[in-house]
């Protein structure tokens, strides 16, 4: 990298291909309503070939756009009998692009002269120590703060050891088995309390796979009685008599 | 009375970290009258504006908080010992507007807008509170839908996202910037 | 230059968060006079006797500092407790994100994933009724069990508890190598 200050011409990295397009645009003072494809996707190409003045990590994103100024000029050269009305343009899906863009940019150029000026406003980013009041360090959260949280959380117990949340390993096997035990015992299961007595989530998980199969395998029947009332789970040659 | 009142206020606004809308001042100040508590917050704003004070009270994200003049910027820096300020990144400041303008917003059209990957700069201005997660969106994969924050506002001292120029006062903005010279660099 | 000066020292004063010493403020304002420093000092703590202010400047601690009047004690209480009333604090924050991504779930377990006894924070989020009681588990000790309430769904935007980011999003956002500097954070 030339840091010397004799280096005059500063080479501004464009962030992303619209960037550039508008650039181009300003630099020719082309009407962004009506744009000469051709000149502007031979612009455009030279300069992505000077790879210095594109942000490289972009370089997909540059040569999508490429492509898109390749396809809308083959068909503007497209032989027609009438001239286009402006709704058919191939042009018009760029021009609305390049226009959002632009009030984006504007938009932006805003909000850094805001900054700005807030920028030279202090305010406290904590209240004096000498106020404090018990629970000071309460926060206003958001979805964010609680997902955050969560990840956090989840985090700090993948340090702590997998063994404690992975403890086990649970087979369709065993817990289908474990099912029809059950089911030996009682007359019935109730689905839901089932489940709330598996310990982990996915214990709880295997049980309901478990659960699927031996239904699927017609071993044994879900049944609710009608909406809202419990499910239970019969053994199907019980269940078979009394219905 | 009055002039109490405005003491009073002047210490709730003074204690806050956030702005202190006028809505949780009513909803504390429930001894007082509203249109006397409206009236007193315009007289402690004009004090402020008259007297010769080193603080003065703002009016940002729909509330008041006290914030030091832009003036004496220098002299707070030496005092903190801070070199300057971090400012926003030109990706974070394009992704803010998109989002500002758009919202409330996905991810996938944030990139649309900006025609560039778009992930990191919003995962960076989550991280710093300048915009929220608002839900999800009832479209295919169901993606998150974003939205500028209480902290965006204060951070630019807007008081709403209103105070923003409309698409079409940016346009004529845009139409009233004169053509830059040749090769100028882009912004 | 005088009044300058006096503002210059409020906003010091308003911006530190320990008591400012005369030492430090002498040592920052090298431009100015040690007499002068002294003298706009005084002039500051005579404004605000006398004028109805609702904070002032103390001398204590070895330092200068602005502090709320004693006699608007209950009025700073009062706001404290409403703006308490809708913050969580960190730990409240953590509980109920382990309970909104393990619902449903009992006290014994959410203190074993978080590493610590839970039992007062889960009363506070009881309190606050973002979490509710939805039965009891059949197990050892028939544990209560615990969901996010409807009131967790409105404070946080939600339309339905699926509308909560998953653990794959959350990575997706939070675990991306951050870029450095590029986007370094405002203060």
């Amino acid at each position: 990298m030339d840091t010397s200050a004799n280096y005059q011409v500063k080479l501004e990295v464009f962030q992303g291909p619209l960037d550039l397009l508008l650039f181009l645009i300003r630099k020719k003072k082309i009407d962004i309503h009506d744009i000469p494809i051709a000149t502007i996707t031979r612009e455009y190409l030279e300069y992505l070939e000077q790879k210095q003045r594109i942000n490289l990590d972009r370089e997909a994103e540059f040569l999508l756009i490429a492509a898109l100024l390749i396809y809308i000029k083959s068909q503007m050269l497209l032989p027609r009998e009438k001239p286009l009305d402006e709704e058919k343009d191939p042009r018009q899906v760029l021009v609305n692009r390049l226009l959002d863009y632009q009030r984006i940019k504007a938009a932006s150029g805003l909000l850094k002269e805001k900054e700005e000026e807030e920028l030279q406003k202090w305010k406290r980013t904590a209240l004096p120590s000498i106020l404090k009041e018990d629970e000071m360090d309460s926060i206003e959260v958001s979805l964010f703060d609680l997902a955050e949280s969560f990840f956090a959380l989840m985090k700090r117990k993948e340090k702590e050891g997998i063994k404690t949340i992975k403890g086990k390993e649970f087979s369709l096997e065993d817990k289908m088995k474990e099912i029809l035990a059950l089911l030996e015992i009682d007359e019935f299961l109730d689905f839901l309390d089932y489940f709330n007595q598996q310990e982990s989530f996915e214990e709880a998980l295997v049980a309901f796979l478990s659960l699927l199969e031996l239904i699927k395998s017609r071993i044994v029947v879900a049944i609710q009685d009608t909406h809202f009332k419990p499910i239970k789970v019969w053994l199907r040659t019980q269940h078979g008599k009394g219905n | 009375m009055q002039n109490r009142l405005k003491e009073i206020i002047e210490s709730m606004i003074f204690i806050s970290l956030e702005p202190l809308t006028l809505e949780k001042m009513k909803s504390v100040l429930t001894d007082f009258d509203e249109k006397e508590i409206e009236q007193a917050i315009m007289e402690l704003l004009n004090t402020f504006t008259t007297n010769e004070r080193g603080i003065h009270i703002i009016q940002a994200a729909g509330g008041y908080f006290f914030s030091t003049k832009p003036e004496h910027d220098s002299w707070i820096k030496r005092l903190l010992k801070v070199e300057r300020k971090n400012r926003l990144s030109s990706a974070a400041l394009e992704t803010l507007s998109a989002i500002a303008y758009h919202q409330p917003t996905t991810l996938a059209e944030i990139s649309a807008f900006r025609g560039v990957d778009s992930t990191h700069t919003l995962k960076t201005l989550l991280q710093k509170r300048l915009v929220k997660i608002v839900g999800r969106k009832k479209s295919p994969g169901n993606p998150l839908i974003y939205r500028t924050s209480e902290k965006f506002l204060t951070y630019f001292g807007l008081n709403s996202i209103k105070d923003l120029p409309s698409p079409e006062e940016l346009s004529k903005i845009l139409e009233e910037e004169s053509v830059p010279e040749e090769d100028s660099p882009p912004q």
